[in-house]
């Protein structure tokens, strides 16, 4: 295949059906990256719009309205925007140029895993026009089998679940047969280790949640009376089998962040990683042991002292790779050479938000703890520390440090550092008070709330928008780059990896000219 | 690349797995008539993993393929394991409670 | 259509892979990854059975004798038989013999119709009971007797009692519409995937008829037989579970 | 070294515990304290860690800036003690606290024998109190302060979950089964219940007072006749009072004949004619009023067909009739 100059993925065919149709993994994770995009702006005008309400006691939506923005804020956000984000945005684009290979292993079974998205969304969204779900992002029966709109919007998440299904196979057989000569499993770049721990989260659990949200659907429709306690059902039987897959969902939204940020710190301090192995090793072991402590989700929802006693012992285990990678990347940092661009920023603003997120994960693993905090706004700041100011962060970090590599053009540096101050400031005054208010007592997925707790929500709800005005700003930056940005250098930021140092911004079609061969490991800065 | 992968097996082979499933649908038949209490259900699954696993190695190549495959299906398993075992600790130590009203 | 480049022994594979058997390996393992998902589906399924057969041990007991193992016994070994052709078929393609792998997987197709034949007949028996999935279970001991063989007549007039019948329990466990949620549950998604099997046989049938397979290249047919296996591997563990409580 | 290190756990201690205070509302009993020194413990750990990850990344960050292009950086893979040490401390500090945390959890998951047991029965939107002395109270529990108290809790409806913040206890309410929450409130006074499970649309409205009394002003609570707080008002007046007790309000509007979002206005019902879910209809009257409270499910308004139905909440005969007086005395 000969390549006129300047010819790339983007212009080698032209039209919306060439897109539609296309089987590049780079063009799919562009689709993605638009679809996760619009998402995550619908996602959030409902989190200021709960913000708005929660601005003061007094009610301002109906109680009915509130509760389903509440539900689709939650849907919205982990099934379409955290769940495929990095995996299926940053991921397909990034997976192959990072281990060599010219497209991933099943091409049509990825623009197939895109459709299911967008159909399952579709589905999803057509409840607003219906009684819209009010639920809660959890279906918990039994109160799921006696709203209305159920069992479309769990519909909706079925098919969804094969998007993430069918890119976590693609990913795995990716990963073990597609890999460069010379790339042996060493010398795959962590952003590889975390997009393949990731995919093998993704294959081993959704499965369950697509059985369990077909269950649901049927004890809606038929009374099959597995989960309805009136045809003597368990609720709490439910509760395992969401949470078996909800849980190690949240290590399939952190692990492909921390890829990410390992990718980022290495590059901007100039210095190669340290502890490769103990940071590869703890990607693999927590996918394993994710699948071991769901249950520290259900302290206090009638599951047996006995079994949550074993549930908070794990997931103290599981606390310890990811402590070790934290420690890991400051200590990359150490007599490194730092380049405070955005994606640096946006870096350590994971950092700094993820280990307090991190914290206070433990305190809600600890038994006597969880069970005052256990749904109140204490967990509600913790998992958003750990979504937000992670995988969030790393989005933004991740997309702003291949975006030069995507479409060949720079972003503007000042315009995005601005947006980081806004989201980054906006987000610990919108979330910090909110430990302050879960400790206090304030549980979660209230629209009116007593006035002793008016302050705290007060200052959460400036915070909130502070963050919805910094994403305008990211948004207006990337367009901005996209549209008008000017060139970009193959290498910008002086990275190692196979795609900086082999493939041209934006890449041809097929990846690589020549199929590179690799004979060190990714990070040999200094060497 | 050694054209090692596409094994060819005896049709013998196929006759003989193919005899020994039925003869285990007949085992399975037979044991399910002794009442043993719950412990009927432990040997069900015993016999039948006898004749999946005999299924997955012969009929589906399990034996003659790269080892990835049989640890694809041996994960899956083993985390159905890990969710009943962990449901089942739960559900076996709830201490019932009566209402004294 | 990820273009193809043909080898120089005539094969062919997609661009990304270095050869044929490269995309053959790959593909095998993809299938594999898919089988593991689908086992994990079901076994959700079997988790939620075994708990509740646990928590419930006389509904179970109970709604078992309703089932007539004799049938749950034919359908094992017509699926383990349509196993059997299937691997034959495999046999068939690698060794270049087209005719008899498309009779192998004739038979195959065969066996799935008759396995949902059998299905078919039992599902109507229960329906006619009124041995209904959850809130439509409206079976009364009474009507068992004096139900009319299930010949697919109006059973207005009240008729002899089947003789399968081999449970007369006058007074029926609480909640007794649970083993029929699982059965109809676990059967009906087992019974969609036996479809699905059989969809993707005729159309490995079609393609070999076209002559896109032979020894060098036959992933297709490779697929559909796994997971025409897998459907099997669940089946197994199913006729025990529900026939023989 | 020793006396600065002492000052500056002291000054941490002091930080921390005033946080805490600001963060923890007013701890109601021993156990409830004994919580907050774990919460105390796990809030030092947090910030020393804290401090300890994200000022040493500030403090690279400054050092180790980039001073030219072509800045050479040493190439340290790994190093074995020290990866140690950071994975075996954090392990230490987490068995610490899981112990900790387990042997509070243990404790307050065994109730003593001689508790006080009080029935509670979650249900959609408010919470009813079942005394063994047959008294029955709705959104307020009333407890002897000193002696342990042990709730056998059900729903009737969905879930919902029972929350002291005073006592840091919280336990889930599931229909069908019964769960159980005991405590020892020590100080007197009025504390706040939440429901912490999400119920439906009034699922923030399902408030609850907990009042802890001496023991010998509990006993003569529990004693009085029910009737007296009724004395000397006119039937009207106590069907007023009953409905604002039992939180019919916090569905019906009973100043206003519109239909509210959950449940029917009753102002003047008495008369007023009435279309059912199944298409029946029928003039309101007293006889409808006294079987709706009984049966609520019998005769459902059209327009509340398939939303949340109402419960069926304990009223004796002379209840019922109080607010048959207290809808019909709208009229006038």
């Amino acid at each position: 295949m000969s390549y006129a100059a300047g010819s790339n993925y983007l212009n080698h065919e032209k039209g919306l059906w060439s897109w539609l149709t296309t089987l590049d993994h780079k063009r799919i994770g562009i689709m993605y990256m638009i679809s996760v995009f619009t998402f995550f702006f619908i996602g959030g005008v409902f989190a200021m719009l709960m913000r708005l309400e929660l601005f003061d006691p007094g009610p301002l939506f109906a109680a009915q309205t509130y509760n389903q923005m509440m539900t689709y804020h939650g849907a919205i956000m982990t099934f379409m925007v955290i769940i495929p984000g990095i995996p299926a945005f940053i991921g397909n684009f990034t997976l192959p140029l990072l281990i060599g290979a010219k497209d991933v292993a099943f091409p049509r079974v990825n623009l197939l895993s895109w459709y299911c998205l967008m159909v399952g969304a579709a589905i999803s969204f057509a409840t607003l026009f219906f009684a819209g779900v009010d639920t809660g992002w959890t279906f918990y029966t039994p109160y799921s089998i006696q709203t209305s709109g159920t069992v479309l919007m769990v519909l909706g998440a079925f098919v969804m679940g094969f998007s993430s299904i069918l890119t976590g196979l693609n990913f795995i057989v990716t990963v073990h047969k597609l890999r460069a000569p010379g790339m042996t499993f060493f010398r795959m770049p962590l952003m590889v280790w975390a997009l393949y721990s990731t995919a093998v989260i993704q294959v081993l659990a959704t499965p369950v949640l697509a059985i369990t949200l077909l269950l649901l659907a049927f004890e809606k429709m038929f009374g099959v009376g597995i989960f309805d306690p009136n045809l003597g059902g368990d609720p709490v039987m439910f509760q395992h089998f969401f949470w078996f897959y909800s849980h190690p969902a949240v290590y399939i939204m952190i692990l492909p962040a921390m890829g990410i940020i390992s990718e980022l710190i290495t590059t901007f301090s100039r210095k190669t990683i340290f502890g490769y192995r103990a940071i590869a090793f703890s990607s693999i072991g927590i996918a394993a042991v994710s699948f071991f402590v769901w249950g520290h989700h259900m302290f206090v929802s009638g599951q047996s002292s006995f079994a949550g006693i074993i549930f908070s012992f794990i997931t103290m285990l599981v606390g310890v790779p990811t402590a070790i990678k934290t420690f890991n990347w400051v200590a990359t940092m150490y007599r490194g050479s730092i380049q405070l661009k955005s994606p640096m920023l946006y870096a350590l603003g994971f950092l700094f938000l993820f280990t307090i997120g991190g914290v206070t994960g433990i305190m809600l693993a600890t038994l006597a703890a969880d069970v005052h905090f256990h749904d109140t706004y204490f967990v509600v700041a913790h998992f958003h520390y750990v979504m937000v100011g992670g995988t969030l962060m790393a989005i933004m970090g991740g997309v702003y440090y291949w975006l030069p590599k995507m479409f060949g053009k720079m972003y503007n540096e000042f315009g995005a550092q601005l947006s980081f101050l806004f989201i980054f400031c906006g987000f610990n005054i919108t979330f910090f008070p909110q430990f302050l208010l879960g400790s206090a007592g304030m549980p979660r997925r209230y629209h009116e709330y007593l006035p002793e707790f008016t302050s705290l929500n007060k200052i959460s709800s400036i915070g909130a928008w502070t963050i919805g005005f910094g994403f305008l700003i990211a948004l207006a930056v990337i367009i901005h780059c996209i549209l008008k940005g000017e060139k970009a250098p193959q290498n910008p930021w002086g990275g190692k990896t196979l795609e900086w140092t082999h493939a041209d911004s934006p890449p041809i079609h097929e990846n690589f000219a020549t199929t590179p061969v690799v004979e060190a490991g990714p990070y040999e800065y200094g060497r | 690349m050694s054209e090692h992968e596409h094994h060819i097996l005896p049709f013998k082979l196929y006759l003989k797995i193919f005899l020994s499933l039925v003869l285990f649908t007949f085992i399975t038949v037979w044991v399910a008539q002794f009442n043993f209490g719950s412990l009927n259900t432990l040997i069900a699954m015993i016999v039948a993993t006898i004749k999946a696993t005999l299924v997955a190695l012969y009929f589906m190549h399990l034996k003659y393929d790269d080892k990835t495959n049989a640890v694809c299906l041996l994960a899956g398993v083993f985390f159905l394991v890990v969710m009943f075992a962990f449901i089942a600790i739960d559900v076996a130590s709830r201490i019932p409670l009566e209402s004294t009203l | 259509m990820a273009h193809r480049i043909t080898d120089t022994d005539g094969s062919h594979y997609a661009f990304h892979y270095k050869n044929s058997n490269h995309e053959f390996e790959a593909s095998k393992f993809g299938i594999w990854v898919f089988l593991c998902t689908e086992i994990l589906m079901f076994g959700g399924l079997f988790v939620g059975y075994i708990l509740n057969s646990g928590k419930y041990p006389e509904v179970f007991e109970v709604g078992a004798t309703f089932l007539d193992w004799k049938l749950g016994f034919l359908n094992t070994v017509i699926l383990l038989f349509s196993s059997f052709t299937i691997a034959l078929s495999i046999r068939n393609i690698q060794i270049g013999e087209q005719k008899k792998a498309f009779n192998n997987l004739l038979v195959t197709v065969l066996c799935g119709f008759g396995f949902m034949g059998v299905k078919g007949y039992e599902y109507s028996h229960k329906f006619h009971l009124g041995l209904l999935p959850g809130k439509f279970f409206n079976y009364t001991p009474h009507t068992a007797e004096s139900d009319s063989h299930p010949t697919g007549e109006a059973d207005e007039k009240p008729a002899r009692s089947n003789a399968s019948e081999t449970s007369h329990v006058s007074e029926l466990p609480k909640n007794m519409p649970m083993y029929f949620s699982f059965y109809f549950v676990m059967t009906g998604i087992h019974g969609t995937h036996v479809i699905i099997g059989m969809c993707l046989i005729l159309w490995a049938m079609l393609r070999l008829k076209r002559g896109d397979f032979d020894p060098k290249h036959y992933t297709f047919v490779e697929g559909a037989a796994l997971f025409w296996h897998l459907v099997d591997l669940v089946w197994i563990y199913l006729f025990p579970l529900l026939y023989l409580v | 070294m020793i006396k600065k290190l002492s000052a500056f756990t002291s000054i941490l201690f002091t930080s921390a515990s005033a946080f805490a205070e600001y963060g923890m509302p007013q701890a109601g009993n021993n156990y409830a304290s004994r919580v907050d020194s774990l919460y105390y413990f796990l809030l030092i750990a947090s910030l020393i860690s804290c401090i300890l990850v994200i000022g040493g990344m500030i403090f690279f960050v400054f050092k180790y800036r980039r001073k030219s292009e072509f800045d050479q950086t040493p190439y340290i893979s790994h190093n074995n003690t020290l990866e140690f040490l950071w994975s075996f401390i954090p392990f230490v500090i987490f068995m610490i606290v899981f112990v900790w945390g387990f042997l509070l959890f243990r404790e307050a998951e065994t109730a003593p024998k001689n508790a006080f047991e009080i029935h509670v029965y979650g249900r959609q939107w408010a919470w009813d109190f079942a005394y063994k002395s047959g008294k029955t109270t709705t959104n307020e529990l009333v407890v002897p302060a000193g002696r342990p108290v042990k709730l056998i809790m059900t729903s009737k409806d969905v879930l919902h979950s029972f929350f002291i913040p005073a006592l840091r206890i919280k336990q889930d309410v599931i229909p069908g089964r019964y769960t159980s929450l005991w405590f020892e409130a020590e100080k007197k006074g009025e504390y706040q219940v939440f429901c912490t499970e999400y119920c439906g649309a009034e699922h923030s409205g399902m408030l609850a007072k907990m009042k802890v009394l001496s023991n010998e002003k509990f006993e003569e609570w529990l004693s009085d006749d029910p009737m007296k707080e009724y004395e000397g008002l006119s039937l009207a007046a106590r069907g007023e009072k009953v409905v604002s007790k039992k939180a019919c309000t916090a569905c019906h509007n009973f100043n206003a004949d519109v239909n509210g979002a959950i449940a029917p206005g009753l102002k003047n019902l008495i008369g007023k004619k009435r279309n059912f879910a199944d298409g029946s209809s029928m003039i309101a009257d007293r006889e409808y009023i006294r079987e709706s409270l009984k049966y609520p499910q019998k005769k459902v308004v059209a327009a509340y067909d398939g939303k949340a139905a109402m419960p069926l909440i304990p009223l004796n005969e002379d209840e019922i009739t109080w607010i048959i007086e207290y809808i019909k005395s709208d009229k006038d």
